[in-house]
Parts: structure tokens; C-alpha cells; sequence
């Protein structure tokens, strides 16, 4: 047998594999498709203190190998969220981490205190590539001046296991990394979907009602590799790898890129099963090269 | 019994160079679609086309699932191309389902829209007025079949080159709005293009029909877990793939 | 007739479509396959002023709906250009556009004074994504501050239309091009590749000799078009769009969303001839629609 | 005559699970192809994948070019299920081909190696001293064609299932180096796996053989604008799509 577990801040998983925040709703939408209890973990969709209507449709578009959406973080709010999904959650064997955001650091603050009182909830990731509405809408995860104040305010307010969820929408995201572990993360996750957008030539308007809307997808997975490697270069915290992950090689790049687990998003719509046949693939890497613990490949890359 | 299956392709019948019907055999044991449904098809074989897309459900046997589909892109090029025997992905059925008629009672269809309404009125057979519209006469399809299955068949075209010229959903407004008395408690059934249904609502809101309408928006996961295929309800953003496809005209704002 | 002429800060290019820089050689490798007189202009392979060796193979690998390539800027070096590979081109009614770059300002400047000298190159590129050797190999194009200088030495070395083409690797694009505008550059052209890697899990290794190497091709698609945006909104001096481009439709998406020119180039590779079929392509667009100006489209997104 | 045509898809021979025959007959006027020299084909219907896949010619006639290949990846798969009346893109002939043999001449074939040699035997019949290795047996294919082209057929197999057990290279060496002089001017044409063109070159460097090898690097474009394909030669990178893929076997650094 070989030991897919691993350790991310504190938080143990008994294998790398976890759900993509936004593409896997609160875990019911897909657990007709297979036993979540076999998940790493799941990430439910991003949760604020207040819940959001988000943006007008169309919200989604495909492109080449990809897709962007414009969801606009709909949402139902912590609190709904504790009420009538947690209790769910708190009926199986499965880690849950709640996906947050805020438009403010008080927002933040408030969901960050909310969701860890709340029982059930065993780590939290904190999406910061959301605008600042204090700070002229600049995005909480593309200034390292702002991202300190808000990862240290989150900190704070919470003894769970924390992940700063990165944007990589940026020009040294290991540089971004950093000052989340230095701001205390206890791990980060990465890519987020990169900024894209995709125009009608006839209406000349864009395909999204929101204008711009997040990448995601196999087409940005060289990037987000990319980006995983050069992250596991500047902090010794953990890393979750995500974007574009398809099947279980794809997983495999990003931890051995340096990830400690990693994350599957859109591959969900295309495959509801996808997450278990990534499991699945990776203990059959493990077996046939002989590796006995998921931990040697991470960060392994030979250069 | 699970929603995600594969499933072979068993027939794959040009009727003309834009429209296409698919019939697929699941592997293994599936549910029985309701009018209205949906299954979300893929033939996979790269990331791109990178995602199912979402076709009603066109008839349904025992054994076998069928699709009628106008080939607009890639995906639907792809379909439209596989030969007999060839598996593809599919999840489904999904969604809401036209509620039951009572009685004789209206149904509209707007070129490819005829999709989902073909199964409603096959089921309740000899009892359906359908007004059947699209641009041109070319893009009418299977109009003896539906002749026959409907109580009467009105043709509209928007080219005149077909019936009654204009918008089918004046045609369908201009013959049932003759009294108001009959109008009350009448289902009408509606698919096809959104200005199409928003015609239809300005039209009949109000009037005490029972009108459902089978909506369209992108979809991803195309099981309530993404949030992209959502339009404007009354208070709140609804999804199309799980409040809908099918929603009570009233649900929504037009 | 359609009117598809457009100005490049100064430079009148019969036509908006010019080849993209490293997927054209310097024209006669593809000249068999097409009139290359018919392009709005011809943009070389990057040019440093000595010849370069470029990167071990493998070079290049593929990608969903991508490629990544690290050529490691393999070239011949500007004299060379100009004595073995310039006569060619003057002989044909053609715009030449040379793309330069440098490992140092002086190499900068050197090549660019060189080319300005050499008659017969019509435009400059300066592709300022490469490394600073002297300033700890910071990429020239993802610090304002050292591209401001860089930019500003160049601009006082040529008279010539000079085009700064932007790095993709940036939080703020917009900031890049308005420095790039205030440093006196006539247009600016984007995007160029965007990091990526890819891994061999079963050799642990990357796939490219280099380890990381520029994705382009249609997966950076929705980037390029939302950064060309982002770039419109920033500057008022004319964009050369690229990235991805494989038909007229992507084109003018670019186009619409403020570009003056686009920039073709990994289609190349697909489909010898698919710049013909762009420049026709845009034609039977501006017919279809009634416009008798492409200059009318330019920047013309409705949001 | 343009090298960038169209073509349309004549045959399609599954020889087994692996490997594949394909034969198109190009849309108007192409050039005649050498030895050793490749094409780059593709079937586009979207973006993944997205580049055209070099292969050597394998056969040719006036009107059809014929490609022998093993299924690997993506597009080898979608080429090997492409119906007869299907069109995909080509640019080629490309590179350089094999120089004349003098007399009877020596080739070495690793795997689907063999394809680029087969058209060589067969211009030259009757002419060859033939060592063509793989794996296992089952990977040996077309056999009695070889057979009877050549003067000489060693078959050897790294399992020993058929023909000489061990490496082809050892085995090809292992026959021709008997006396030094044997070796001066003898042409030896060889096209396989980098590794085993790698030990060729320390099996008969620097004793007066002619060797020529056919080389492979992943390409984007096939034409020597991208510089994409390069291999370390002796004083500088070359193009394996450009001065290649046959090579002397002294131009390369290996
Ligand atoms: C609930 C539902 C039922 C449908 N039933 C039918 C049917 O029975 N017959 C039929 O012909 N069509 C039906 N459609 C529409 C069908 O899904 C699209 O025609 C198809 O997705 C086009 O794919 P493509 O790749 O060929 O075209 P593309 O080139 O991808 O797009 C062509 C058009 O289809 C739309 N589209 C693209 N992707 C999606 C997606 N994921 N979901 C929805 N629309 C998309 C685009 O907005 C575009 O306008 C239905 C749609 C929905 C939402
Ligand atoms: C000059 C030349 C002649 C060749 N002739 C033949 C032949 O006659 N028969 C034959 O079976 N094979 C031949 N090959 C190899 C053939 O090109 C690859 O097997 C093919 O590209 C694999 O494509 P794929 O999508 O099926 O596999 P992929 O999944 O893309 O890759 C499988 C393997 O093929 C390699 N590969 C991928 N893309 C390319 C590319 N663009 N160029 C080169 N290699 C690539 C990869 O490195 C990988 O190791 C030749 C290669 C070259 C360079
Ligand atoms: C429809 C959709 C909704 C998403 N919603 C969220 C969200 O609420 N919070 C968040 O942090 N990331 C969200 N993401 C980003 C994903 O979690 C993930 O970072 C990204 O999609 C890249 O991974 P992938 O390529 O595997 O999808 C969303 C992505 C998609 C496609
Ligand atoms: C093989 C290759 C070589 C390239 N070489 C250069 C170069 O020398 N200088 C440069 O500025 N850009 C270079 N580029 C970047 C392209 O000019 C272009 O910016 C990028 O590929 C995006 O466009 P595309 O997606 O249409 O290819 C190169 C790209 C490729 C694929
Ligand atoms: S398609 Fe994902 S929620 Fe409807
Ligand atoms: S493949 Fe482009 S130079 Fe050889």
C-alpha cells in the first residue's frame, strides 16, 4: 500500500485531492456521482458574510481549452451557510475548508470569526483576488501592502489552519507568497483564474454581461505550474497546486512542481468523476515507480 | 443508477445540412427523461471543445435516448459526425420538466426549440395546438411527423416562405387571445430563442395562462454546482439547469 | 472597396496584419507559401546586436490548445541581419519591422542605432522581455523603473517608429504602457509569451531544456484580448494585438477591443497561409457590416 | 506547386493496435518526395492539438503518399481513425533525404524507424544489408516487404522473442566491423530512437563508414522559421526540419 496522506498547515488529508472552490457547490450538487468521503478535503463555493446576488448572465464562455466565468461570487453568506449546508458537511468523514472573501478587511474579519466558531469547518481559504472597495478597488491580492493587512487581520481572527488563496494575476507571485507566510498562512493556494475576456465580433460587446471574467481550465496549466514552481522557490509553507488539472499526470506535475495536494475545478463539469480517477491515478504512479509516500515526489523537480 | 454514463451512439440521421438527429444507447441502467430535461453530451477526445453542452431531450425509448440538434459550432460539428458505435460521456436527465397538461393545450416552438416540445406532445398525443415557427421554410423539420402528433399545426415563417408569415409568437398570441375566457387556465408550453419567449410574455403576461417556458443560458456543470447558467428571476438569480430549464413565465423577469 | 490601412505611430501599413516576431524567420521561409508583399508588415525574428545560440533542445513543447517554446532568442546577430538577410527584403514593396533586444541597455541602444542605420528597416521592435544582466537579471519589461530606462535610451538612438512590446508577466499592463508612452514610444505591441512549464512525471523533469518557456497560441487568447483592453484604456498611442490569433474573427476581437494592428503569429506554424486568409477575412467582415473603415472598429467595444 | 496542400485520405491500414498505414492523395499538383525526407500532416478541427505532426515518407507513387506510424499521443490517434473522404492539411516535402547509396549499402531500423528506410530499399532494391530492431517481436512489422526488398534481413529484438537477442545497433555493428577495411566508403543509413543513433555513433565513429541518420525533435513549424527543432552540431544548432533530418553522422554532437 502505498500513503497518499499529506499535511497542509496542520490540517491532514488522507490524500492530495481537493475540490476547486466555485466548481463544486457545497459537495451534495456531485456526491450522487461518487462517495465524497474519498476527497482530500472539500473547498465549498466562496462565502462572504453577506450573501451576494453576483453578476448578470451570460456568465460563462468557452475558449480554446478553457473557459471564463463571470459568477461575480454569488453566494448565500456565512450564515445560510452554517444553517443549512454545514450541517450536511458535519455528517461525513471529510474535511472541510470554507472558501471566503470580503470587500473589505472588516468583511474579511467577520466571515474569517463567523465560519470558525462555527463547528465542522476544519481550515479556510481566503480568496484575496477580490477588490478592495476601501481602497479604490484595487485587488486585496495584488499589492503586497494590501494583502499584508488583510492576511494579518484574518489571522487574527482565526486558530484553523489558514490557506491565502493567490491571484495570479501578478508580476512575482512568489514575492506575493511570501508576505503570506510571513503574515502567518499556515499554506497558500494557487492559480486562481487569470483575468480574460472574449468579444462578439457582431454585437462588438463582450461575451460576458461583467465584461472581463477568470480563465480557468487545461489552457492555463503550463502557467499555473509555472507558477507552483516558482512559489515552492520562495516559502516553506505548503502549497495546494490548481488549474487545469484533468487527470492524475496533470496532478502529478504540480506536486512534483512543489505542491503538497492540489485542487480540481473545471475538470469537475467535464468529468463529475474526475477527482476520483485522479486519486485512483496517482496511487498507480506511486505503485509503479515504487514510491511508498506521496511526500517524495513533492517539489522533486530535477533541474 | 447513476446520471453519468457512457453511452453508444446507435443512429446519427442528417435531415438536412443544419440539423441532426442523435440516437444514443446508455451503458447500463439509466433514468427515464421527463419532457423538458435535459442530458449534457460530449465527445471527448481534447480540451476542445472543452465542455458538454446541454441538448432537451427529443425522445426517449426503453433502451434509447434521442437528440435533435441544430449544428451551430464545434460541438455540436463533432456530434453531428460521430459514426454508430462510437461512446460517448453524458450526464443526465437533469433538470425541471414541463408539468402535466390538462387537457388540449398550446405549445410553441421557435426553430430548434421543437427539441424538447416534440417529446411533450408525443406524449400527450392528438392533444396539442402547435404553432411551429422559424425564419424560413428550410428550417422546419419534421412537420408531418408533428402534424400528426398534434391536434392542429399552425407553420409560421418569418420569409412568408411557409404558412403564416411573421413571428410565430404573434401567430400563436393573434388565435388564442380571440377571448379572454379562453385564455384562463390554458397551458401553453414554450421553447425557442429568448426574444422569442420574452415576445410570447409581453403577449400573454397577465392574462391567466399557465404558460411555461424552457429557457437557454451556457452552461458548465450543468448540476447546480457552478452558477453560470443563471437568469433573472423575480427576486433572485435562478439556474437554468436546476430551477429550469423549464420555469412558469411568471418566475422570471423578462 | 474597403479601407484597410492603418498608421503604427507613424508607420502606414496597407493593411493591419503583420506577422508576429520568432514565427516568421525573416520572410523568405515563408514566401513560397504566399505574395508576402500582401502583409501590412513583416516583423523579424528577434535581433540582439551579436549573434546569439540560443537554448539547448528540446525547445518547444505543446500544450492544450498551446505551445511553449524556448528558442533562448537563437539569432544571427544584427550585422549579419543586415548584410545576408536585409537586400532580400528591399527588394520587396514590404514594411519591415525589426524586433531587437539586449542583455544590457548599451546592447539596446547598440542594435537599435545599427538597424536605424542600415536602411530599409522601417519600424523597430523592442521586445523587453529578457533579462537586465547588470540589474540581477530583472526582466527589462516587469519593472517600470528599469524599462524606463531602457526605453528612454532607445528612444534617443532612433528616429525611427518605435514599438515597445509588452510582457504579459505584469500585475498592471496599462502602468507598463503608459510608462513605455511616456518614455516617447510610438505604439506599443502585446502580448508576448506568458511563462509557462510543463513537466515529464516519469523523468521528473521539464519538458524544455530551458525548464520554463513562453506559452502562446490560442489558450492565451482571452489573456491577450483582456490586456489589449487594459492597455486601450491606458494609453493613446496606437496597439499592435496579438496572442492566439489563428482567424480574422480573433483578429478583430483585438481590434474591437482597441488594437490598431494585430500580430500573427503561432497560427503560422497551423496554417502557412493564414495571414492571407486574415487580411480576407477582415475585408468580408467590413463588407458584411457596411464599414468602409477599419480605423471605425478600432477600440470600438461596447460595454 | 505549392509545398502547403490539401489531401484527401485513401487509405487507412491498422497493421495492429500500434501502428498505422496511411495513405492520401494530395488535392492538385505536388512535388516527388526523396528518401528521408517528411511531411507534416494534420487534421484541424479545433486547437487541441494544435500543431501538425512530422512524418517521414513512406511509399510513394504519382498520385499518393503513404505514411507508416506508431500511435503515440493525441494526433496520432485522430489520424489513425480518419475515414476514407476526409481531407487534412500537408506542407511538404521537407528537409533534406538520404544521399545516394554506392553499391550495396547498410540500414539500421529502431522501431518505427523503419518507415523512412522502407522507401529507401525500395528505390534501391535489392541493395540492402537490413537490420531493423525493436522491443519485442510484435513490434516488428511488414516483415516479408522488408524481406524481400533487401540482399539481407537481421531482425533482432531486445526480449529475444524473434531474430538475434540485444541491441540492433550491437548487432549491426557487431556484422560489419569484422575487418577495418570492409568498413571505408560503406553507406550506412540509419533512422530510430535518439539513444540508439547515439550508440551507432560509438560503434563506428571514426572508421570511414558513411553514415547517414535521420533525426527527431518535436516541431512547430517544419519550414525553419522557429528554430524550434534545432540539435547541437559540431560549431552550432541546426534545424532538424531545415538541414535535417538526415544528417551525416559527423555534422552532430552527440
Ligand atoms: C437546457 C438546454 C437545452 C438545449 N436543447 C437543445 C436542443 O435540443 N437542440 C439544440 O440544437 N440545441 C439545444 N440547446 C442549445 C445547445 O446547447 C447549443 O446549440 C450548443 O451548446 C452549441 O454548441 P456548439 O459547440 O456547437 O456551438 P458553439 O460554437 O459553442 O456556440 C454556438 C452557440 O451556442 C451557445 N453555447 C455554447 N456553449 C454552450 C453551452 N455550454 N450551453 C449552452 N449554450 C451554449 C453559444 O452561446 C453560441 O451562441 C440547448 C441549450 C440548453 C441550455
Ligand atoms: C522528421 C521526423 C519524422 C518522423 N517520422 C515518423 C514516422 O514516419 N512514423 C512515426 O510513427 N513517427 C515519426 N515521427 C515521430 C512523430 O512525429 C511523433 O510520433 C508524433 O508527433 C507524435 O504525435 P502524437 O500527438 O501522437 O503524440 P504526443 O502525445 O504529442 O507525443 C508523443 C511523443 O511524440 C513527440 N512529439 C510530440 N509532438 C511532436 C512534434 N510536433 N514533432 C516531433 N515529435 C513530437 C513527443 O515528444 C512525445 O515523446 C517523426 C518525427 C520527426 C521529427
Ligand atoms: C465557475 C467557477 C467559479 C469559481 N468560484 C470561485 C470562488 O468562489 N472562490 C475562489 O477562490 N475561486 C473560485 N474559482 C476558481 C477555482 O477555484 C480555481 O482556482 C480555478 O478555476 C483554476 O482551477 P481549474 O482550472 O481547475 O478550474 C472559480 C472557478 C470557476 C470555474
Ligand atoms: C517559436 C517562437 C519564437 C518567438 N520569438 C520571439 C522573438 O524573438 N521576439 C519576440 O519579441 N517575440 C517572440 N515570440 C513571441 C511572439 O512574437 C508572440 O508575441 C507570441 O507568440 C504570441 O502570439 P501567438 O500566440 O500568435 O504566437 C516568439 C514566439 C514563438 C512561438
Ligand atoms: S451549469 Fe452549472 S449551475 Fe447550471
Ligand atoms: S520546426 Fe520550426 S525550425 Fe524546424
Amino acid at each position: 500500500m502505498v500513503n497518499l496522506a499529506v499535511n497542509i498547515g496542520g490540517l491532514k488529508l488522507p490524500n492530495p485531492v481537493v475540490t476547486a472552490s466555485g466548481t463544486f457547490g457545497y459537495g451534495q450538487e456531485y456526491s450522487e456521482f461518487f462517495d465524497i468521503e474519498k476527497l482530500g478535503a472539500i473547498v465549498v463555493k466562496g462565502l462572504s458574510y453577506s450573501p451576494r446576488q453576483g453578476n448578470p448572465p451570460p456568465r460563462l464562455v468557452e475558449t480554446p481549452a478553457g473557459m471564463l466565468n463571470a459568477i461575480g461570487l454569488q453566494n448565500i453568506g456565512v450564515e445560510t451557510f452554517i444553517k443549512d449546508k454545514l450541517p450536511y458537511l458535519r455528517t461525513l468523514k471529510l474535511n472541510v475548508i470554507a472558501n471566503f472573501f470580503g470587500d473589505s478587511i472588516d468583511e474579511y474579519v467577520m466571515a474569517a470569526e463567523a465560519l470558525t466558531k462555527a463547528g465542522g469547518v476544519h481550515g479556510l481559504e481566503m480568496n484575496i483576488s477580490c477588490p478592495n472597495k476601501k481602497a479604490g478597488w484595487i485587488v486585496f491580492g495584488t499589492d503586497p501592502a494590501v494583502m499584508k493587512d488583510v492576511v494579518t487581520a484574518v489571522r487574527k481572527a482565526t486558530d484553523l489552519p489558514l490557506i491565502v488563496k493567490l491571484s495570479p494575476n501578478v508580476t512575482d507571485i512568489g514575492l506575493m507568497a511570501k508576505v503570506a507566510e510571513d503574515c502567518g498562512a499556515d499554506a497558500v493556494s494557487l492559480i486562481n483564474t487569470i483575468t480574460g475576456m472574449c468579444i462578439d465580433i457582431n454585437s462588438r460587446r463582450s461575451k460576458l454581461a461583467n465584461v472581463t471574467g477568470g480563465l480557468s481550465g487545461p489552457a492555463i496549466r503550463p502557467i499555473a505550474v509555472r507558477m507552483v514552481w516558482e512559489v515552492h522557490k520562495a516559502v516553506m509553507i505548503p502549497i495546494i497546486g490548481m488549474g487545469g488539472i484533468m487527470t492524475a499526470q496533470d496532478a502529478l506535475e504540480f506536486m512534483i512542481a512543489g505542491a503538497s495536494a492540489v485542487s480540481v475545478g473545471t475538470a469537475n463539469f467535464i468529468n463529475p468523476q474526475a477527482v476520483i480517477e485522479i486519486i485512483s491515478g496517482m496511487e498507480d504512479y506511486l505503485k509503479e515507480h515504487g514510491i511508498a509516500n506521496i511526500n517524495e515526489i513533492i517539489g522533486s523537480l530535477k533541474t | 443508477m447513476s446520471r453519468f454514463f457512457k453511452a453508444e451512439i446507435t443512429g446519427v440521421k442528417l435531415l438536412n445540412a443544419d440539423f441532426c438527429i442523435l440516437d444514443i444507447k446508455p451503458q447500463g441502467s439509466h433514468d427515464t427523461p421527463l419532457p423538458g430535461q435535459f442530458y449534457m453530451l460530449q465527445s471527448i477526445s481534447c480540451y476542445d471543445p472543452l465542455l458538454k453542452r446541454p441538448f432537451s431531450i427529443f425522445r426517449s425509448t426503453d433502451d434509447t435516448l434521442s437528440f435533435l440538434f441544430r449544428i451551430r459550432g464545434k460541438a455540436t460539428q463533432i456530434l453531428s459526425r460521430l459514426n454508430t458505435g462510437d461512446v460517448i460521456d453524458v450526464i443526465g436527465p437533469l433538470g425541471s420538466s414541463y408539468p402535466e397538461p390538462e387537457g388540449d393545450f398550446v405549445a410553441v416552438a421557435g426553430g430548434v426549440g421543437v427539441a424538447s416540445l416534440y417529446n411533450l406532445i408525443e406524449k400527450y398525443k392528438g392533444r396539442a395546438h402547435f404553432f411551429y415557427g422559424a425564419k424560413t421554410k428550410e428550417e422546419l423539420v419534421l412537420v408531418d411527423n408533428i402534424r400528426s402528433l398534434s391536434k392542429e399545426l399552425t407553420l409560421v415563417t418569418q420569409d412568408c416562405s411557409c404558412g403564416v408569415g411573421g413571428l410565430v409568437t404573434d401567430a400563436c398570441a393573434d388565435a388564442i387571445c380571440v377571448t379572454d375566457s379562453m385564455l384562463k387556465g390554458l397551458h401553453v408550453y414554450a421553447c425557442g430563442p429568448n426574444p422569442m419567449l420574452k415576445a410570447l410574455n409581453t403577449r400573454l403576461a397577465g392574462k391567466g395562462v399557465n404558460c411555461y417556458v424552457s429557457l437557454e443560458e451556457n452552461m458548465a456543470c450543468g448540476v447546480g454546482a457552478c452558477l453560470g447558467c443563471v437568469v433573472k428571476g423575480i427576486n433572485e438569480y435562478k439556474r437554468v439547469c436546476k430551477e429550469g430549464p423549464v420555469f412558469s413565465m411568471d418566475e422570471i423577469q423578462w
